[in-house]
């Protein structure tokens, strides 16, 4: 049944919550705001606690989560999210902490924070990291100011430009472009990696430098990684490791080693950090000693008398967050590190990249794999012989595996693969689910053939059917009105 | 691993089946060299009980509002979180939820999300609002590159009673788009139309206003929004979400575009994140919006549901064209925004509001009543905070507080060196009388001391 | 989908925890265990956390709640539950707090038990309280051991029977029996009360007590109650007063003021302490002065040096739980019952007895209103007319009710109504929400005539079908049991 | 009011609608002179901060196991909770639901309760298991008038050694029902098997045991199991859950009827109170188990599903003829109970129980070697309790610990004449080594001071 929205709900005078008489003397409101500033009306909604529990509740019980089922979207690392970091989370020592009390009052969250930067340094194989930047795409930003800045002070200030793969992220490009730069894309080639030849042929004194998802977004290990890293260094340019994808490779390969001079990590993919239904996120970026000098302020370092907030950084590219970044996010993060510690954090890629080459395995005969060799964490399967043998696209199989309770993979992504279905399973699933999930999409296989039509209609058994998507766009409705009076 | 579901049992099946050997055969797509085999150098692993400890004995050693009565603010409050809050953000339909690309299974998050903008709209008076933002600060970032290319110019006129962080974050975010911050260096406290209309260029793309500003104090938005469009400049403010339970909304002042830091509708404070940035704009604006936007639509069988819309302006799309490069914001914070203006609702934040005010002026007017005390800006109207000269070292001040169980207020000095012994103090409806007195005894004896 | 039992999503090896490694010396098991009390195997199923997180999160959804809709479940109270009495029980001040501290360590709860004392003892108009009965059935079989020691204590020994009206909840019977009486049952009358020529027939000097609900479980209150208690006290008799039906009555009647000698409340029911799917409960026994040497041990008491637990009652009925009752329910309802306070509790009985009216008069046209007067805070129809005209029974329509998305009322209870329907709304629901209901009421009325299949073959839209009740208890299968291993 | 929604205006129109003019009309069926028109003599209202402030500042003023090492035990133990069981009955279709007497809306609780009820079996060694009971004692209060019933004998033989309130409440239980206690005095902290020999006799129904016993000691329960069978009477057990990682289940030594407090299966210790009585019997007596049972059946498609089942025990229906009295019983527990289990598992479970036993015999070791103190029962092998006589006050020593930051142990002297300097120690999991030498080197001052 469909929920009504909060205002449909809304009744004059109810009241959700009952706040204290004011126990000091009361003036008047006039006295103390001059008039043109006190508002004469605030339209917000009236419910009473029950009312509003249950109006979320019910949101609640429309919507997939990790929690409800398997989530194989590729490119998001929807792996499990701990309860005790949760628990942590809301531990009133953290929750309830004021970002400007002095360092002696904060000791515990500084220690988090100096942990981290160091406990990400050494997984990327960097040499220092800034915790701030609140999501992927803001370290993106952060680690591109970062090289300009470098290059600025290296008196490199005609570097205008960034290489960016055509299988790059979406921002990549757009951070680029944040950044001042202009972009400049590569071609992948025929084995779904960077094309070095392309690659090579725009190489000059305006490149700034190149950004790189390693794996790339086909799930493919960059194997050139090392020459690539040399080419761009030596026409004098810097390498950004776009880290959304080191699900594959935490303990088991750092970019540092690589040749990336910065990266970011996406806590909440990585590291656990709950996605929340779309951020808040966190993007720690990591640098060799080359950029520690423009990192923004403050860094947390250790003194004799404890853990201080840093914030004379001459070099600074400056403030990219108020405070220190999704601290939250970073406390989870920390403690899903510690809870594997130095000895198994490669469990985490070992399994995810099991996982996803098992997917490869026992799909590849029904689906085409895109480029059928071991992948890391993800796998990328194609329906582009499914479209033209029986009319039924990625998006068609995607609905459909909804109606067997699993949320669709990533699809239509990345652009070089026609009909892409991405799937990555992370290390939290178990063998069990993801052989549920096989059979489901070997039936979706079959019925594709047999039976078009019921997958080219899907989904039949979710909260809403499929959406007219081109309506929203062309009349946008994008804030509730009130339903006009009748007089 | 508690966390991994399989056994060595499984993955052996499992490299079985692939035609594996080992797990380290997984890698022979990583160039030898390049694989990592060492052990890194962080800490060893803690079993459960351990993390559990750990974190609390970390968590004992932070000095939390929960603990002491907290006179801080300066841009993170420690305003009442009803408990609805808690108990919807902590469903984990929410929280383990990915951004609902796929509407036909995210019709909660979708649907929180379009009340949460519809919510921004009322609270601001605007037209329109997206799904949210990192902060504040980037917030307003944003809003101020979004103003410089709708009106075409590069120069953005920014008081000094803008937060100073928020200023620090916008001069880091234009200066690489060529944009140009002009800071507009005020006196007592307040901004005057005089100074900005002096200020201003043809190249002024936009005039920036806080409302309540930096200080508390309220300024005249109204004055400034006139002169700012006269000038052929956007008018951008910067809220103060829980003062609109009582101020006049940016609506109504005409503002363009309007960014909040959204922490205290029921985000923690959370040592300063993660934050929840609120913006809304003129309809007109709608299709140059940073970020994500849900909008209403209807499904195959008519019926009302809610989707991601208005997709071409981001970055996974237009790339390096998008409006921004923002990606994940802050659902589970909008939505965490969207409960406790439900459950506050009409009176309740009207309430808040009249409550912080009521105590901030009692809290003020007490203090200017201590010898050595005195309100820096007597002439300025304010909020919920206000800026008070002492008698001494405002970082001693604040250890002294503390040795009496108290959070003290936000040291002006680094920014400000003309307030050097000023202290920003914060009174919101937490706060009681008997704490509020318990603070100006305090100060009192600082002042004896001094 | 159908979601496979713990033990059948177990693997062997999984873990859902880590333990830390023992830091104590380790002593050889066999020799500190006597080798036949050495367990030889252990048959607990293994999952990892997210295996455990999904499974229960599944059973969940299949779970109807208050917070997910209305549960107009007649004499069961189903109100919201609000949210800071969860946090509260959540609080380790409480949670983790052990019963045998000495006192001294312990004055905040002995705080909210003194307090929750004298504030049931004044709700109930009695003049003492017992908080330890962990649920109604308990509250009521304390309730009968105190009535029997009184009556010992008197030398009336002789006194072996308890009255009870034919309408009465089955736990009163059953405690009767429980506490060794014999039970004596009184009809009702033609209004719905109890005979009160029938109940004067029947008194003697084997009467112990007479155990009432009121207002009854017909929703209807014991207007002839002062009479009905003179006369059992006439005959030496005590009367209970079975407190399930409070919420009518909290701050506007008290059973102590109408004759009453003992009662218990639900906590779970009245006082909104959550429900559990069946529990934890509790069931506090207010007395007068009478029955006060009997309570059980201990009792908190206030003295100079605080709150004290006072063992020492030298009548007392002895202990019927290991330490002071549900703490933590107790607890919940305290901070329930404050937040109304002195001022505003009453409303809690009035909005709940408006609402249950609200129904009995948009309903009444459309089924048969088992007593048609101002009822307390449940309303009784009768499906009576519908089963005999169209087939239709009270089953079926509660059955058809959750195809509306509602929770089914009571059904056959009170066994003297044919076919009832026992609707109670409670205080916290609203006017929108009572009127959906309605509708759905009426709509269920007009299909009962027009398509009475569609009533008799629900539910429909459940997560299961009509279950097969019969095959349950002919063949009882309580246990899971591994299937046979195949050779 | 927050948790009422409808507003004057609601209330008036609905008093409209059923034909009266006031709330105070709804009370027309009361007799004038019994309607209360006073104000109660209850405290004033709390607003929901005051609310807030008051439970915190009532749950400071408890020394919680959070805060303070615990040692203490005697039935309610401070076992480790995976944040698994907060995270699952903190659900509130769990929370907020009814007894599941409408299966179609209620598999959740329904299964959870079979899983439960399986649980209970693999962990005792049972056939079959109930939904569970309010609580340990009574739990053994129905297990012994259940076992009367099925001897048709009205003498219960009952160590000293099972927990002394277990004995009141059954005492206060069965003296209704005409069943009379035998308690059988025992010396150096176990029960023999000669001693239940001579005291049992033809009318002894049931021999009663605890194991481990009150004293934390393991008792001889295949000695006393045949014993009582060869007598003809039944053999009822009351276990520690968290001793079964370790210890013979009670099946294997055929027990007849096996109770236990289940608190320590991932439920809070919560001032004692709620609790989780676990309740398990051989087949042959499956319908004579008291309170509710959940069964295997199928729905109207032939799926597996679970219903209440075996309803007619119940005294809802059989009324005075029910095999008890008991309604209510305590689900949400039983659902903790069944989270915790699933996630320590078959390996947990056995570490857990493996854990404390080592801690305790470490602490011990360590106590008797201190000057003045000595186990009090040093021939009798024992779990994770263990007596230890003290050279003073026992109360005065806890008080000392206390100062110390540890909670001690628990007194004997008021329930055990004999043992009155002696204190019961328990040593969990949760204890580390630092703790219990802490512990050690208090209780070594303490001797110094006495």
């Amino acid at each position: 049944t469909h929920e009504r929205l909060l205002f449909e709900i809304s009744q004059p005078g109810r009241l959700g919550v009952e706040l204290p008489e004011c126990d000091v003397p009361v003036m008047s409101l006039e006295s103390l705001i001059p008039s043109a500033q006190i508002r004469k009306d605030l339209p917000l909604p009236e419910l009473s606690e029950p009312e509003v529990i249950r109006h979320f509740t019910h949101l609640s019980q429309k919507n997939y989560s990790v929690d409800s089922g398997f989530y194989p979207l590729g490119s998001c690392t929807m792996k499990y999210n701990p309860k005790v970091n949760e628990e942590a989370a809301r531990h009133p020592g953290f929750a309830r902490l004021h970002p400007y009390l002095p360092d002696a009052q904060t000791q515990g969250a500084l220690e988090v924070l100096y942990d981290m930067q160091n406990i990400i340094t050494e997984i990327a194989g960097m040499d220092a990291t800034s915790l701030q930047p609140a999501a992927g795409a803001h370290g993106e930003l952060l680690g591109l100011m970062l090289i300009k800045a470098y290059h600025e002070d290296h008196g490199q200030g005609q570097r205008d430009t960034i290489i960016v793969p055509e299988a790059a992220h979406g921002t990549n490009p757009a951070s680029a472009a944040r950044c001042g730069y202009k972009t400049l894309t590569v071609k992948s080639d025929a084995r779904g990696r960077v094309d070095l030849a392309h690659l090579k042929s725009e190489l000059s004194d305006k490149i700034a430098g190149l950004m790189l998802t390693n794996p790339n977004t086909l799930g493919l290990f960059e194997d050139d990684i090392a020459e690539i890293c040399d080419l761009i260094h030596g026409c004098g340019g810097l390498v950004y490791c776009d880290g959304a994808n080191m699900n594959a490779l935490v303990g088991r390969a750092r970019p540092g080693d690589m040749g990336f001079d910065v990266m970011h990590f996406n806590l909440h993919k990585t590291f656990s950090s709950p996605h929340g239904g779309g951020g808040p996120g966190s993007g720690p970026v990591a640098v060799k000693a080359i950029l520690e000098p423009y990192l923004p302020t403050p860094q947390v370092v250790k003194t004799e008398n404890g853990f201080v907030l840093e914030h004379n950084i001459p070099k600074t590219v400056g403030k990219i967050h108020g405070f220190y970044g999704s601290f939250l996010c970073i406390l989870r993060s920390y403690l899903f590190i510690l809870y594997y510690g130095k000895e198994r954090l490669k469990d985490v890629a070992d399994n995810a990249v099991l996982n996803a080459n098992y997917i490869r395995t026992e799909l590849k005969d029904h689906f085409d794999v895109a480029f059928d060799e071991i992948c890391m964490h993800e796998v990328i399967f194609s329906a582009k012989r499914q479209q033209r043998e029986h009319g039924v696209r990625a998006l068609d199989v995607a609905k459909r595996l909804m109606d067997f309770g699993y949320h669709p993979p990533t699809i239509y992504f990345p652009l070089i693969v026609p009909e892409a279905l991405m799937i990555e399973p992370t290390e939290t699933e178990s063998r069990q689910t993801l052989d549920s999930f096989i059979d489901a999409m070997k039936q979706i296989a079959e019925d594709i053939v047999s039976d078009p039509e019921i997958v080219k209609s899907a989904p039949h058994f979710t909260p809403v059917r499929k959406l007219d998507e081109a309506l929203a766009a062309r009349q946008p409705c994008v804030c509730w009105s009130p339903p006009p009076v009748a007089v | 691993m508690a966390y991994i579901p399989n056994t060595d049992q499984d993955r052996q099946a499992m490299l079985e089946a692939i035609g594996l050997s080992s797990l380290d055969d997984l890698y022979t797509p990583i160039p030898e060299p390049l694989r990592f085999k060492g052990e890194l150098n962080i800490p060893s692993r803690y079993n459960q009980l351990a993390l559990e400890k750990h974190y609390k004995t970390l968590g004992k050693k932070n000095a939390s509002a929960e603990e002491y009565p907290c006179f801080l603010g300066a841009g993170i409050y420690d305003h009442y979180v009803p408990p609805t809050v808690g108990a919807i953000t902590g469903r984990s339909e929410f929280y383990t939820s990915y951004t609902p690309y796929q509407p036909e299974v995210s019709q909660g998050v979708l649907q929180s999300i379009f009340e949460f903008q519809t919510l921004t709209c009322e609270l601001m008076g605007m037209d329109v609002a997206n799904a949210s933002m990192y902060d504040g600060a980037t917030a307003l970032a944003e809003a101020a590159i979004m103003a410089c290319e709708l009106a075409g110019r590069k120069h953005l006129l920014v008081p000094d009673t803008i937060n100073p962080i928020y200023r620090d974050v916008l001069e880091t975010y234009v200066r690489h788009m060529n944009l140009t911050v002009d800071t507009l260096v005020t006196e007592n406290g307040l901004t005057t139309v005089e100074s900005v209309k002096a200020a201003m260029t043809s190249e002024t793309a936009a005039v920036l206003l806080q409302q309540p500003n930096f200080f508390g104090s309220i300024e005249d938005a109204q004055g400034i929004s006139a002169v700012a469009h006269e000038g052929g400049a956007l008018f951008v403010t910067c809220v103060d979400p829980i003062s609109l339970g009582l101020l006049t909304p940016p609506g109504e002042y005409d503002a363009d575009i309007v960014v909040a830091e959204g922490q205290s509708l029921g985000c923690p404070m959370g040592y300063g994140g993660p934050l929840l940035g609120l913006f809304a704009c003129k309809t007109k604006y709608l299709r140059r919006i940073p970020g994500r936007i849900v909008g209403e639509t209807v499904d195959g069988d008519g019926k009302r549901a809610f989707v991601m819309t208005l997709r071409t302006r981001e970055q996974d799309i237009r790339r390096e064209r998008a409006t921004s490069n923002i990606c994940t914001n802050v659902a589970l914070y909008a939505l965490a925004g969207a409960v406790y203006l439900a459950t506050m609702g009409r009176q309740g934040l009207k309430q808040v509001a009249e409550l912080s005010l009521q105590k901030a002026h009692y809290a003020a007017t007490e203090i200017a009543k201590i010898p050595g005390y005195s309100l820096a800006f007597p002439d300025a109207p304010y909020f919920k905070e206000f800026v008070v000269q002492t008698p001494g070292d405002t970082a001693k001040l604040n250890e002294h507080l503390m040795a009496k169980g108290i959070i003290g207020g936000y040291t002006l000095g680094g920014y400000y060196p003309n307030l050097n012994n000023a202290l920003l103090l914060c009174v919101t409806e937490q706060r009681t009388k008997d704490e509020i007195d318990a603070l100006v005894a305090a100060l009192r004896e600082f002042e004896g001391n001094s």
